[in-house]
This record gives structure tokens, C-alpha cells and sequence, in this order.
């Protein structure tokens, strides 16, 4: 299956990195933005077919390494490849 | 002393953190790969500054599963000197020997210049040899020391005197322009509850030498020694 | 698709880029047709950038001789003894075009390349320079080029630990459209350790160590073919992405390999990759190698054995290991964590044969790819408008009114402004060896182990080129050899990075032949030889060259290592010498363009061996601790030389006050001229007699200006009757704001 | 509106980031994973509540800013905020 892993800052950390792209759409002349936030996208191909395991390891993967707690919350969706 | 500096794949100052020791410290050094899980008659841990797996995710977060990072956790837990700079500091944060995690810079570039630092703790065996409020002229060079932990964490540091350095200005103020990185309450480095894991951006084995332009790092590395060799008698 | 059977068609060819006489020459070597695979090697391998097939009848004049000389021209990079057993191993390269089409990875994959040229020589990289030309940065491309170019140079250099200790940036229209990035590295070996790209050993196994090979770099002439496009085109990007945490782990394990001398030779996969270090390496050693693709780590599925062979992967290394001793090399890459097969071995016919399971694919004389490769001896002939570009009538000029105006925007120019911005954002000092930062005439590394330093710096006015290349050359060499100098450093050895246009137009040639001249020259008589190089022409967009830009990467020897001496002024109270004479050199200066909006005149002549007298005389006076400091006196002239000196002290600036005679000078010739061998020291008041002494045995006019001291800088500008006939007087502070804000102003604009 | 914009390296380039994810991964014990790649996930909030409006602009900083033409590819995706 493949998974696609959205991480993101947690709401209230400030992102400098969506900022600075904030800033920059600004000077080319996109005015009506709020706010912009940078994540990470992960995709994720592994080989197993049954949906309940596959999201299981996934749910481990980022509790293990592609997401810090600290700053960080994920979320995942699963398709079969 | 003897001293291990651990060497993950892609650390860079591993090999300046051993010369510090082992040449002007004249204590005992050696590197130990990261895949090795003893250690065995060590006193001294230095996670060194560097891109432990090019940085690649974030900062220390594949570092931190290295087969020495369990007896790294043992040791500190008996209350072995655990020493990280920069990405080493990033390692113990990740790995969580250090509370708090670490973001890019405010202003998200590289950065790599001495800057001042003000001594909050120098009762801790890493800066027993400074006095409180003392500061120090010493390089920096990351782009992810931008310190950050909930307001709850803040507060425990603070009430445990677990903050051990502070960006500053050059006379000891506390302004956003001495803050290089935009870090948390300017925090530059901080130490665990026990006070035997020190995790700092700043690099000490940088200014250990007059011909490298500051001395006041030696001092850091003078403090651990202090401490060893009171322990020992 | 089977490449062996695609018929030869004539379009086929010139979409590879061979002409119809290199096609002739091809059939001679092979004795029949090639098949296509063995077309495209022949394609890359006779391209401009590999077989110097415009410059090497040129490149011949450089002296590359020498008694320090340990390696010359012809190896991964150049190395020259530096004593204790040591040698310093240098060499400086140029990622131009990836730099403008990708301009984050095109500078990060280029400190790769070099630094891999590095390392393959055993060497351990200790230094990293870079020599940058962009267009003004009024203009945003301009900014996003740069901005992509120093983070990618920040991010390669810094993740893999070697610091880039230096290193210069000039802005000029001219480069909008074919921006400059050269890439100099240096780093240390046992001397009789240094490892060459050899392939000796009938039966020795070929391995490849690194990264897989993907479809990245394939020549983009041989993209345009269809018959073999069998996948669309975003399956062959164009752009490489550079891997700094696998090379800092090829970096280690070379060395290791080293230690544990396992190897017969090795050498890195740069421009077309698998195919040139093979045949390089089979060629040197008058062999054979014998290679199956089926072997190569592949990161990308049915890739043929024209994209094995011609993939620009980065990050990969080919290497011969000792009898029996691959088993070991195998083991150490796979403790580092890197791939490692063994792909073939070396064969006694002088063939390079390229197998795909077993079968053969291409087979062709390495002689004929590495060595015997078209050579060309272009056209020449300088161009019309050459005269007009001469001439300068200075009089038709007024003459400066308002000189302190004049500083300032001078310091605020992009060219001349502190490079802090870009310099900060380079690790300059891990390896605990950076003795001078990044901001003094050059930078000083020690050399752990011994008593010795080196110094080094990157230098070359494309303007002076473009006036005269002749006296270009000569000048980009003496200024380099100046900034070591002035730092206590022996110049020891170059390495030249040629930056021209279109070989094919005469006008370019001759700029190229003419400055080669001025550069073989000078190195000659100041007796530095010329260890490695670079040549990179076709920097040309829509029809217009870029200025000739020789770069040179010069290397300096101190010893012993605490006499290193300086830019900025130190003390209250030394006296400020002027050494060497200031005559009416306006002619193509940055005062010139930046006031009067004029690239034209001709450049100063140069001295040879008063430029010599001066470098003598400083060195010998670092030596004897008789300078307090000592900045070279180039960009800007005098006036720029002296508030440098007041300025770039990295925590406390200085002021001082100075006193010109005119002597019968313009005002900007004497303030802004650009009058080569000269420089500013200070010398302390107990020291300046003997230090007079040295400077009348050397030969070298030496006058008294001035003295360091107060919070302003203040030049007054006497005529011979002693009335004042000039004066600028600024507070350091407005000065420092000029000169250290504005790079900073000009990217955030 | 907001915006939720996806980066991705093209096909074939090299992705190092990915490739040393993934090693890790295994080291961990995830071993039945065939590829891991690296993007960037984008959220950016508008004030533009005419869809189309919105998608143009989206598509406009897509190609001006947020991802690299010569090396990555992108796509998006629009909510109503
Ligand atoms: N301008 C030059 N002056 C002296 N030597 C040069 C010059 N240009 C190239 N060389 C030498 O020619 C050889 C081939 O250079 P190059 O093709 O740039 O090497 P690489 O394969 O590492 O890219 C090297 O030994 C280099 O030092
Ligand atoms: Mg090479």
C-alpha cells in the first residue's frame, strides 16, 4: 500500500519557515494571504495489502521517527498501489 | 579523564572535539563509532556538532536511534557526564535526555559567527570554572538553534536552574539582536535536572585555542575535568 | 530498444555534437562504425569539457614546474610539498551552467565535485574557496541567483565539514545571464601516500563505490535523440541533486581505504561519469577496463548502458583495489553504509569494454577518449572594438569634488561592501584550523602536527581582462600572490580557473591565448607554479560572451605559524606606510564604472619585479614581527585600502589620520586609483626604523602617511605648494554603516 | 479559502533525504518498505472566496514560489475555510 504522511508544526509554534514564504508571496504582489505553513509530505510505498496493518506500522513510523511530539502532529491516508 | 566522542555518520566536529581533549586537555580521548555499545571506562560523552545523517528529516531525529544511544541513556541515567554541542545538543533533544525540541533559525539561514553568551549556572560540572553572569566570547554555527519547549517545560528549567547559557550582548543585555537564532528566552544551552547532561549550541572546542581567537571555551572542558578529578579523590 | 542496433544517421551525430571531421576521426579509431552507445561515450568524452580539445595546445605554456611540485596538471587535482612529509593538494573547478539553471544545487553539486577531486587524491579536505560573478543586484534574478548559489555552497560545504574559509564575489551586467561560480578546495597528504587515478594490474578488480546511478546529467545534446525514448522526458532530468552525507561518508572511507593501503588508484565519477574515470584511469596506465553494467548499482530500472555510461550521478567513485583486497574494501564501504560492487577488472589490451551480461556493448581504445581526442589550435584575433575599449581620454573627466561622497558609495557598491552576508552563512571554522576568517587579504588554516600555516585566496578582475588581457593576467596573479603576502605566506602554487566565452569566435580566443600569455608570464617570473586548473568556455547566452574571467586559486606557505599577519589596523598610535607608488591608474577601475559609468582605458601596467620587491619586503617583515598589519591595495584604490583597514577589524574598529602629497596627481588618480604593488601597512613607532631599512635594501618606496588612531577617518590631500587641496574626513561609524549594511540592503531590496 | 499544497521531487531526480528515511526506517525494523520520498506540504489560507479566483492564484505561487520547476513537481488541493 502506499501512505501519504502529512507532518506539520503545532498549531501556536511559530513556523519561521512559513513566514519567510509568507513574506515572499507578499513582495510578489499576493496580498490577501492569512498565513501560510510549511510541513513535511512523506509518501511511504510498503508492501503489505491488508489496510489494518499497513495503518498500524504507519502509525508507528511516526510515533517512532517522522514526527516529533514536541512540535510536531501527523497525519496519514492509506491507498492500495 | 578518559573521554569518548561519538562518531555518527556525518558528524564534523568529532575529530576537533578529540583534539580539544586529547591534545590541549592531555586527557584520554577516543572516538567511538556510533554502531559500538560499550562504554566502558568512559567519564566524559561527547555527542559532537556535525550533520549526523546529513540532517535529513530533522536535526539528531536518525541520529538518535544509533545502537550507542541506549548505553548513552544508561550511562547518563548513573549519572555519567553526558556533553552535546550543537548537533549533539539537537541528539539529546531528540532522543530526550534534554527536554524541549529544536526549530531552523528565525531568520532561517545558516549561521556561523562568534557570538556572546552570559553563564546562568556555574554550578553544574560543566561550568563549576565560570563565575554566574560571566561572559563569553564563543562561535556558533547551525541553522536549526532555535530552541523551543511548552510554557511548562520553560518554567521547570527555569525553576530547576537547568538553563545554563544565555545569547547576550556584548555588556550582558538580553536584546533580540544578541538572540542569533531566535531561540527561547535566548536559551543556549541547558542542563538536565541532575545536571550531568549539558546539551549547548555554542561550540566550547572552538574557542579552546588563543590561535583560534577565544580561549573561553576551554574553560567548559577545565570545569569537566575539575569535577572528574575532585571525584576521584 | 537495443542501442547496437540503431542505425548511425547523420543527424544522430550532430545531435551528439561531433562534427563530421570528429565522426571521420572516431571511424579511424574504431576501424568501422560505432554503434550508438559507443557514440554517445565518444560524444562526451570529445566534448569541450573533457578533452580541452580548444585549450590544451594553450594550456602547454603555463610553467607547472617546480621544486615543490609534487603533482603537476594531468591528475584529479595538483599537489605541492610543504615539508614534515606533507603535501597540499589543490585544485579549482567551475559549475557555471548548473548554476544558472538550478542555482541551489548547481553550486552544492559543484563543491561536491571538487571536493571529490580532492579526497580521491588520499587527501583529507581542510579548505573549502569560492570565487563568485553574478550580474548587479539590482536586479531580483540577479538576488535569487545568489541567494540559490551561497545556500547551496552553504549547505554542501557546512554538512560535510569543511570549511569555506573564503573567497570573493564581483558584480557585473555581464554575468546576468551566465553567472560565475568556481569552487577551490584544498586539502592535506602524506606525500608519498597521495593516490593517483591508476588502473595498473592485469586481473585487478574494478569497483564502484557510492551512490546509485540514476538518469541524472545525460548530455543534453543526446536528450534530442527520440530512438532511444522509450520514457518521457521528466524520467532524464537535466539537474543533479547533491547528497552531502553520502560524500562525507565516501570521504571517510576513502581515507581509510588509504590507511589501510588497499588500492592500486581510484578516481571520482564527475562529467561523464563511469565513462571518463575508467578510460582515465586505463589510459594513464597504458591498460585496459573491462566493465559489465549488469553490475552497477542502478537507482532507476531499465537503464540502458548509454545512461550507465553517461549518467552524471553524483557522489559515486571508481577505484582498482589491491590483489585480494577487495573483499576489504567491500567491508569498510558497507560498515560506512555505502554501496560497493565490483564491476569489473583491468585488462592488458588497452581497450575500454563495456559488457551487459556478458555481452559486449561498446569497445573502444581508451586512447582514443582520454588522450587522442580532437585538438584544435582556433582561430584568433582581437577584436575592432579592443582600441575603442583603450581609450580614455582622463582629462575629458573632472576631476573628483566631493571625495567623501565618493567613499561612501564606493563602500556601499555590492563589489567592494563586506561580504559578511554571505561569509556568515559558511561554516568557516570547523576543523579547528581557521587562524584568519573570512574578511582579511587571505585566508589561514594551521596545519595540525606541524609548526606550519597556509594561506589562500581566489582572485581575477574580469574588467582589466576585458581592457587588456595580457596585463589582466599578469594582475590577477599578482594580486594573489600579494594577498598572501600580506598575510606572511609564500606563495607556493596556483591552480587557474579559465572562464571565457565561445571558443569558436576568434575574438574569444584571443582573449583566451592573450591572458594565458599575461598569466604564464607573471607566474613565471614570481616563480609559482601552476599545480591544476580548470578551462570553462561557451559562457555565452544569445550571442554575448561574459568578460574574460581567469580565476586563480593561489597558495601560501607561513612558517612558522603564529607570524601571520592582518588587514586591519591594530593600535592607537602605529604608523600607517604606504609601499609602493601611486601613479595616474584610473584606467578600468571600479571608481571609473561605478562615478563615471565607464569600463574603458587601459589597466596598469605591472611591474614584474617591483611587484616581486614589494612581496619579498613584506614577508621578510612579517617575519621579523615588525608589522602590525598589512592590506593589499587593489578595488577601490587608496582611499577604499584605508577605510578597510579601519573597518574590518572584527571587533574594534580604528580611525586614522592621513596625509597625501599630491604629487601633481589628479585627486581620484592619487584617492581611487587602482596602481598596482602596492599595500598599506602599520608599523609600531619602535619598529619603524628597521623596518625602513628593509624596505630601502628591498628596493621598495616606503612613505610615512599617516597614523592609526580617533573614531574618524581623515585623508587630506596636500599639494607641493602645502596647501590643501582635498580632504575627507568621516566618522569610522558612517563608514562601517556604509560598508557593512549595504550587501545586506542590496539583497533585501 | 485555504489551500493545501503538495511538493514533490520529479520522478528519477535523486531524493537523498528519502533514500536515508527509508534506511533508517529498516534499521528500525520497518522492512517491508519498497521507497520512501520526501516533499513539502504547503498550507495556505486566502481571503478569496471565489473558487476559481482562488485556484488561479494558488497555481500562480505554485509556479512563481513554492516549488521548483526545474526539479519538483506540485499539486493542490482547495477548501472553503
Ligand atoms: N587552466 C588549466 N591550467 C592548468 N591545468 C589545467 C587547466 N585546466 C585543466 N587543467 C588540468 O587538466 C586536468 C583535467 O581537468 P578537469 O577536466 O577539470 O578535471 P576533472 O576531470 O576533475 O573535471 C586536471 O588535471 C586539471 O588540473
Ligand atoms: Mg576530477
Amino acid at each position: 500500500m502506499k501512505a501519504k504522511i502529512y507532518v506539520t508544526l503545532k498549531r501556536g509554534i511559530h513556523d519561521p519557515q512559513g513566514h519567510a514564504i509568507h513574506q515572499s508571496l507578499a513582495t510578489l504582489g499576493f496580498e490577501a494571504i492569512n498565513e501560510v505553513r510549511l510541513g513535511k509530505f512523506v509518501e511511504v510505498d510498503i508492501e503489505e495489502h491488508d489496510q489494518e496493518k499497513a495503518e498500524a506500522t504507519v502509525k508507528n513510523m511516526c510515533d517512532k521517527l517522522l514526527a516529533n511530539p514536541v512540535i510536531e502532529n501527523y497525519r496519514y491516508e492509506l491507498f492500495s498501489s | 579523564m578518559n573521554v569518548g566522542v561519538i562518531s555518527f555518520p556525518g558528524s564534523n566536529c568529532d575529530r576537533d572535539c578529540h583534539f580539544v581533549c586529547n591534545d590541549i586537555l592531555k586527557q584520554s580521548s577516543r572516538l567511538i563509532w556510533h554502531q559500538e555499545t560499550s562504554l566502558k571506562n568512559i567519564d566524559l560523552v561527547i555527542l559532537p556538532g556535525g550533520f549526523s545523517y546529513g540532517d535529513y528529516l530533522r536535526t539528531g531525529a536518525i541520529a538518535r536511534f544509533s545502537p550507542i544511544m541506549d548505553s548513552i541513556i544508561e550511562f547518563a541515567s548513573h549519572g555519567g557526564l553526558v556533553l552535546g554541542i550543537c548537533n549533539g545538543f539537537q541528539i539529546l533533544l531528540e532522543v530526550g535526555l534534554l527536554p524541549g525540541a529544536m526549530l531552523r533559525n528565525t531568520h532561517l539561514s545558516f549561521i556561523c559567527e562568534n557570538v556572546s553568551i552570559k553563564v546562568e549556572n556555574a554550578d553544574t560540572p560543566f561550568t563549576n570554572q565560570f563565575s554566574v553572569d560571566q561572559i563569553l566570547n564563543i562561535p556558533i554555527a547551525h541553522a536549526e538553534g532555535n530552541y523551543y519547549a511548552d510554557s511548562t517545560t520553560l518554567s521547570t528549567l527555569h525553576e530547576h536552574g537547568q538553563i545554563v547559557f544565555r545569547y547576550c550582548s556584548g555588556n550582558g543585555t538580553l536584546t533580540n539582536e544578541s538572540n542569533p537564532n531566535g531561540s527561547l528566552d535566548h536559551i543556549a544551552g541547558i542542563c538536565n535536572q541532575t545536571r550531568n547532561v549539558l546539551g549547548m549550541m555554542p561550540h566550547p572546542e572552538r574557542s579552546a585555542e588563543a590561535v583560534l581567537g577565544s580561549t573561553d571555551g576551554i574553560l567548559l572542558f577545565n570545569s569537566v575535568l575539575n569535577t572528574f578529578e575532585k571525584s576521584e579523590s | 530498444m537495443s542501442s547496437i542496433s540503431t542505425p548511425i544517421t547523420k543527424e544522430l551525430i550532430a545531435q551528439h555534437g561531433l562534427s563530421d571531421d570528429e565522426y571521420q576521426q572516431i571511424l579511424t579509431h574504431l576501424g568501422r562504425e560505432p554503434n550508438l552507445t559507443e557514440l554517445g561515450v565518444f560524444s562526451v568524452m570529445w566534448s569541450e569539457h573533457c578533452s580541452y580539445k580548444s585549450s590544451r595546445v594553450h594550456l602547454k605554456r603555463l610553467p607547472t614546474e617546480g621544486e615543490r611540485v609534487v603533482q603537476g596538471p594531468g591528475e584529479n587535482a595538483g599537489a605541492v610539498d610543504i615539508g614534515d612529509g606533507l603535501a597540499a593538494v589543490f585544485k579549482i573547478e567551475s559549475h557555471n551552467h548548473p548554476s544558472f539553471i538550478e542555482p541551489f544545487q548547481g553550486a552544492a553539486t559543484g563543491v561536491g565535485g571538487i571536493l571529490r577531486d580532492i579526497f580521491t587524491m588520499g587527501a583529507r579536505p581542510i579548505a573549502l574557496l569560492d570565487s563568485l560573478r553574478f550580474g548587479e543586484l539590482d536586479v531580483a534574478k540577479n538576488r535569487h541567483l545568489l541567494k540559490g548559489v551561497v545556500s547551496g555552497i552553504s549547505w554542501y560545504g557546512n554538512c560535510i565539514g569543511v570549511p569555506t574559509i573564503g573567497g570573493e564575489i564581483a558584480f557585473n551586467d555581464i554575468y546576468s545571464k551566465n553567472p560565475l561560480v568556481n569552487v577551490f578546495c584544498l586539502g592535506i597528504v602524506e606525500k608519498d601516500k597521495l593516490l593517483k587515478g591508476l588502473a595498473q594490474g592485469v586481473g585487478n578488480p574494478v569497483l564502484y563505490i557510492g551512490a546509485k546511478t540514476g538518469r541524472d546529467g545525460i548530455h543534453g545534446a543526446t536528450m534530442a535523440s527520440d530512438s532511444f525514448d522509450d520514457q518521457s522526458d521528466a524520467k532524464r532530468p537535466n539537474v543533479q541533486v547533491g547528497d552531502p552525507f553520502l560524500e562525507k561518508l565516501l570521504l571517510e572511507v576513502c581515507l581509510e581505504f588509504l590507511e589501510k593501503d588497499l588500492l592500486i588508484g581510484i578516481q571520482d565519477m564527475g562529467a561523464a561519469g563511469l565513462t571518463s574515470s575508467s578510460c582515465e584511469m586505463a589510459s594513464r596506465s597504458n591498460t585496459g577496463i573491462e566493465l559489465d553494467v549488469a553490475h552497477v548499482p542502478c537507482r532507476e530500472p531499465n537503464m540502458t548502458p548509454y545512461e550507465m555510461l553517461l549518467s552524471e550521478s553524483q557522489e559515486r567513485m571508481l577505484l582498482v583495489a589491491k590483489p585480494g583486497k577487495q573483499e576489504e574494501v567491500i567491508a569498510i564501504c558497507h560498515k560506512w553504509g555505502i554501496d560497493a560492487a565490483i564491476i569489473g577488472k583491468v585488462t592488458d589490451d588497452g581497450m575500454l569494454r563495456i559488457k551487459e551480461h556478458g555481452a559486449t556493448v561498446a569497445e573502444i581504445p581508451a586512447k582514443a577518449l582520454a588522450e587522442e581526442g580532437p585538438r584544435y589550435e582556433r582561430p584568433i584575433q582581437a577584436p575592432q572594438y579592443q582600441e575603442m575599449l583603450q581609450s580614455l581620454l582622463v582629462d575629458n573627466l573632472p576631476d573628483v569634488k566631493n571625495p567623501a561622497d565618493v567613499l561612501l558609495q564606493l563602500l556601499r557598491s555590492p563589489t567592494i561592501a563586506s561580504k559578511q552576508w554571505v561569509s556568515r552563512q559558511f561554516d568557516h571554522m570547523v576543523g579547528t584550523n581557521t587562524m584568519v576568517r573570512p574578511g582579511s587579504d587571505a585566508a589561514v588554516v594551521r596545519i595540525k602536527g606541524t609548526n606550519k600555516a597556509l594561506a589562500m585566496t581566489t582572485d581575477g578582475n574580469s574588467r582589466y581582462c576585458l581592457l587588456n588581457p595580457y596585463i589582466g593576467g599578469t594582475l590577477a596573479v599578482a594580486e594573489a600572490a600579494r594577498n598572501l603576502a600580506c598575510s606572511g605566506a609564500i606563495p607556493i602554487g596556483v591552480s587557474d580557473c579559465l572562464n571565457f566565452g565561445n571558443p569558436e569566435r576568434s575574438d574569444v580566443m584571443w582573449q583566451f591565448v592573450v591572458a594565458l600569455e599575461g598569466i604564464s608570464d607573471a607566474c613565471r617570473h614570481l616563480n609559482i607554479p601552476v599545480v591544476s586548473g580548470n578551462v570553462s568556455f561557451y559562457n555565452e547566452t544569445n550571442g554575448l560572451s561574459i568578460y574574460p574571467t581567469p580565476v586563480l586559486g593561489m597558495v601560501g606557505l607561513i612558517e612558522p605559524a603564529h607570524l601571520v599577519t592582518t588587514q586591519w589596523f591594530k593600535h592607537a598610535g602605529d604608523q600607517i606606510v604606504q609601499l609602493g607608488e601611486t601613479n595616474e591608474d584610473l584606467g578600468g577601475t571600479e571608481y571609473l564604472k561605478l562615478i563615471h559609468n565607464r569600463e574603458q582605458g587601459n589597466p596598469p601596467w605591472l611591474d614584474l619585479d617591483r611587484e616581486q620587491a614589494l612581496q619579498r619586503l613584506l614577508i621578510q617583515s612579517i617575519r621579523q614581527e615588525l608589522l602590525e598589519s598589512a592590506h593589499d591595495c587593489s578595488e577601490g584604490g587608496l582611499a577604499v585600502t584605508l577605510s578597510e583597514c579601519c573597518l574590518s577589524h572584527p571587533f574594534q574598529p580604528l580611525g586614522a589620520s592621513i596625509q597625501l602629497d599630491q604629487k601633481r596627481l589628479r585627486v581620484d588618480a592619487l584617492l581611487f586609483g587602482e596602481s598596482p604593488s602596492r599595500a598599506i601597512v602599520t608599523v609600531s613607532p619602535q619598529n619603524m626604523k628597521s623596518f625602513l631599512n628593509i624596505a630601502q635594501e628591498q628596493g621598495v618606496s616606503a612613505s610615512i602617511i599617516g597614523e592609526v588612531g580617533g573614531t574618524e577617518l581623515s585623508i587630506s590631500v596636500v599639494a607641493e605648494s602645502k596647501t590643501e587641496i582635498g580632504k575627507l574626513n568621516l566618522p569610522v561609524e558612517t563608514l562601517t554603516e556604509a560598508w557593512s549594511l549595504s550587501f545586506e540592503q542590496h539583497m533585501n531590496q
